[in-house]
């Protein structure tokens, strides 16, 4: 579905980037949810560059009352943090996330894919099934790939929607994530004495879906 | 209920303890496991976690733990599991290092739990800037009006001349079989029992046995009342699909019962 | 609750008219719906202008991929009326015709014009409504004469519609039942059913509504 169409001859020059921007911002403000590039390249008439467009829109919306923000490989216009004083009508009351869901949530997003297993030895409890199924419900984490490890387990990766409810462009952008690895508090060092060489093959799977 | 004399008693006998005794239930209440609470009594040291003093720290749990089995304090397992461990790391930090031992030395033990501790703090930080950024819904905000995309679905249908040929000549050669479709009295077709049915759902308001539903004469005949049965089966199915019946059945080979769906 | 403020001294000034406008923006924005400017003058900080601001705004916004335009007493932000083709999706689905489709074309084909009980006849089977609909929607089909037998029953023919699909100059292009034969398309023994004089009597029927 995502498939860009065909780059067939166009009979048609595209049109002007100018034009092309104007269109990327009718199809951003009409969207609530972020919109891919692809379905931008779909939508608008042959040869545009998308990712052009986008860009010059960004820049254009610098310092307004919107923001074009980029989440993920999607794209959305958001109001600029610093109104959000002015929404009280449109503010969502969410629920209170508890302690264990707020840190389970962290672990996954920073060691993400994460098993369950590693979030309980990162947190030193057992994970109670209510909290990742309140953290699936938001649409905050998913099952990613299972592990190849023993006993398959399944593991946890954050959604393009954490990303966008925490303006975030991308996992990497997640507060501290650097120092936090370079300290190395991502890594799943195993207690001594236990041999469990096959977690270190799933550092490579870390932002697996971001590339 | 209370009796005032034993209520004063009580009170004079151990005020302190009671204190102390509430203070640590609290506590243990209020720590997320085990290696919260060892988290929690690091703090007191007031250095960096990893210059931490681990034999300290597993002093100050243990002591914790035998506190709370004074206080007759319910400590699940793992609070009990952790004590042991900790005595257990006690005993290999203060002893001299056994050359014939295989496993793990007390300070690797020690260093890896301290950099558990770590960890578990750097995440608790990590979790605490996250929920501190800007959030969707509370700092800010998508668009409130949004257009719906007009998703058209274009669905062209094809067949080739081949096709065509290829029907007509079925049916042509079906001719010679017309001998068994003579038979079909007794068999009643899906549109037919569709046709039938489309009539008569709009008044059938309340649940009732689909063999109801069977054209009048078709129930006696038992080769009819088959075809009958099977014909008004799959309509019902079909009208199910398009949401304009609801079927129930109360168990495996109960009756199947029907009733108009409401809009 | 639509009341402006009361104009009390405020003890700041109001913001600059430029930061306004960017709160009118985010506000316009972020509402579901239509925003009056007595809402907008409610939402934003003391001794603000609204008017000002809007105005301001909606020039911004002039040329550009959305508008901000007025709905009765009230503003918002709306796509720009010649991108409106953006906000469709068009995906394209082939589908093979069913079976009972096409023997019901290829008997209206051969046989037109004809009535719904010769295809049944025909096919041995009831034909149902909507596969004659179906193949009408296609445009491959018509009606025709309605049939001077008792009842009047109404004819199906094909249209020129169908000749041009199937790359046919006329219905008389039709493979004859000959050919199928010698193309293997039918059994060699004799078919019962199938009177050649019947066909070509048919055939001067054919076309009767094209001249």
């Amino acid at each position: 579905m995502n498939d860009l169409p065909e780059q067939e001859e166009s009979l048609f020059d595209a049109p002007p980037l100018a034009e092309q921007e104007r269109m990327v911002e009718a199809v951003l403000f009409a969207s609530a949810d972020p919109v891919t590039v692809n379905d931008l390249a779909s939508r608008m008439p042959h040869g545009c560059n998308p990712k052009a467009a986008l860009e010059l829109l960004q820049r254009r919306y610098e310092g307004r009352g919107v923001r074009v923000v980029r989440v993920g490989d999607s794209w959305a216009i958001r109001t600029a943090p610093d109104l959000g004083f002015l929404m009280q009508k449109e503010t969502v009351e969410t629920r209170k996330l508890s302690r264990a869901a707020i840190e389970t949530l962290a672990i996954i997003a920073y060691h993400q894919p994460c098993t369950r297993a590693e979030i309980e030895e990162i947190r030193g409890v057992s994970v109670s099934r209510g909290t990742l199924d309140q953290l699936m419900e938001l649409d905050w984490i998913r099952f990613g790939r299972r592990r190849m490890s023993p006993g398959r387990p399944v593991t946890y990766v954050v959604t393009p929607h954490f990303l966008d409810h925490f303006g975030l462009e991308s996992a990497r952008d997640l507060p501290g994530v650097k120092e936090l690895r370079a300290a190395g508090l991502l890594e799943s060092r195993p207690l001594p004495g236990l041999d469990a060489t096959d977690d270190d093959e799933d550092q490579d799977d870390l932002f697996e879906d971001e590339s | 209920m209370a009796d005032p004399d034993q209520f004063e008693i009580n009170d004079v006998l151990s005020v302190e303890q009671r204190l102390a005794a509430e203070a640590l239930i609290v506590d243990v209440d209020g720590f997320e496991g085990p290696l919260d609470l060892l988290l929690q009594l690091s703090r007191t040291q007031k250095v960096d976690l990893r210059k931490i003093s681990v034999l300290h720290l597993a002093q100050q749990y243990l002591l914790f733990i035998e506190k709370a089995k004074e206080l007759r304090i319910e400590l699940a397992a793992d609070y009990l599991v952790m004590a042991a461990w900790l005595a257990f790391l006690k005993s290999r930090l203060l002893l001299p290092p056994d050359p014939s031992d295989e496993g793990p030395s007390g300070e690797e033990l020690a260093a890896h739990l301290a950099y558990q501790l770590q960890r578990l703090e750097a995440m608790r930080e990590s979790a605490a800037k996250l929920m501190a950024r800007d959030q969707k819904g509370r700092d800010f905000f998508v668009r409130g009006l949004p257009e719906e995309v007009e998703r058209r679905r274009n669905i062209t249908y094809t067949a080739s001349l081949l096709d065509l040929m290829q029907a007509y000549a079925r049916v042509r050669t079906k001719d010679e079989f017309r001998p068994f479709v003579m038979d079909r009295e007794a068999i009643l077709s899906m549109e037919q029992a569709l046709e039938r049915l489309r009539g008569l759902i709009p008044f059938a308001v309340e649940w009732a046995d689909l063999s109801s539903y069977l054209p009048e004469g078709w129930e006696l005949d038992p080769k009819k009342r088959r075809s009958a049965t099977a014909a008004t089966f799959a309509a019902s199915l079909e009208l199910a699909k398009q949401g304009q019946v609801e079927l129930r059945q109360g168990g495996t080979f109960e009756p199947i019962q029907i009733k108009a769906r409401r809009r």
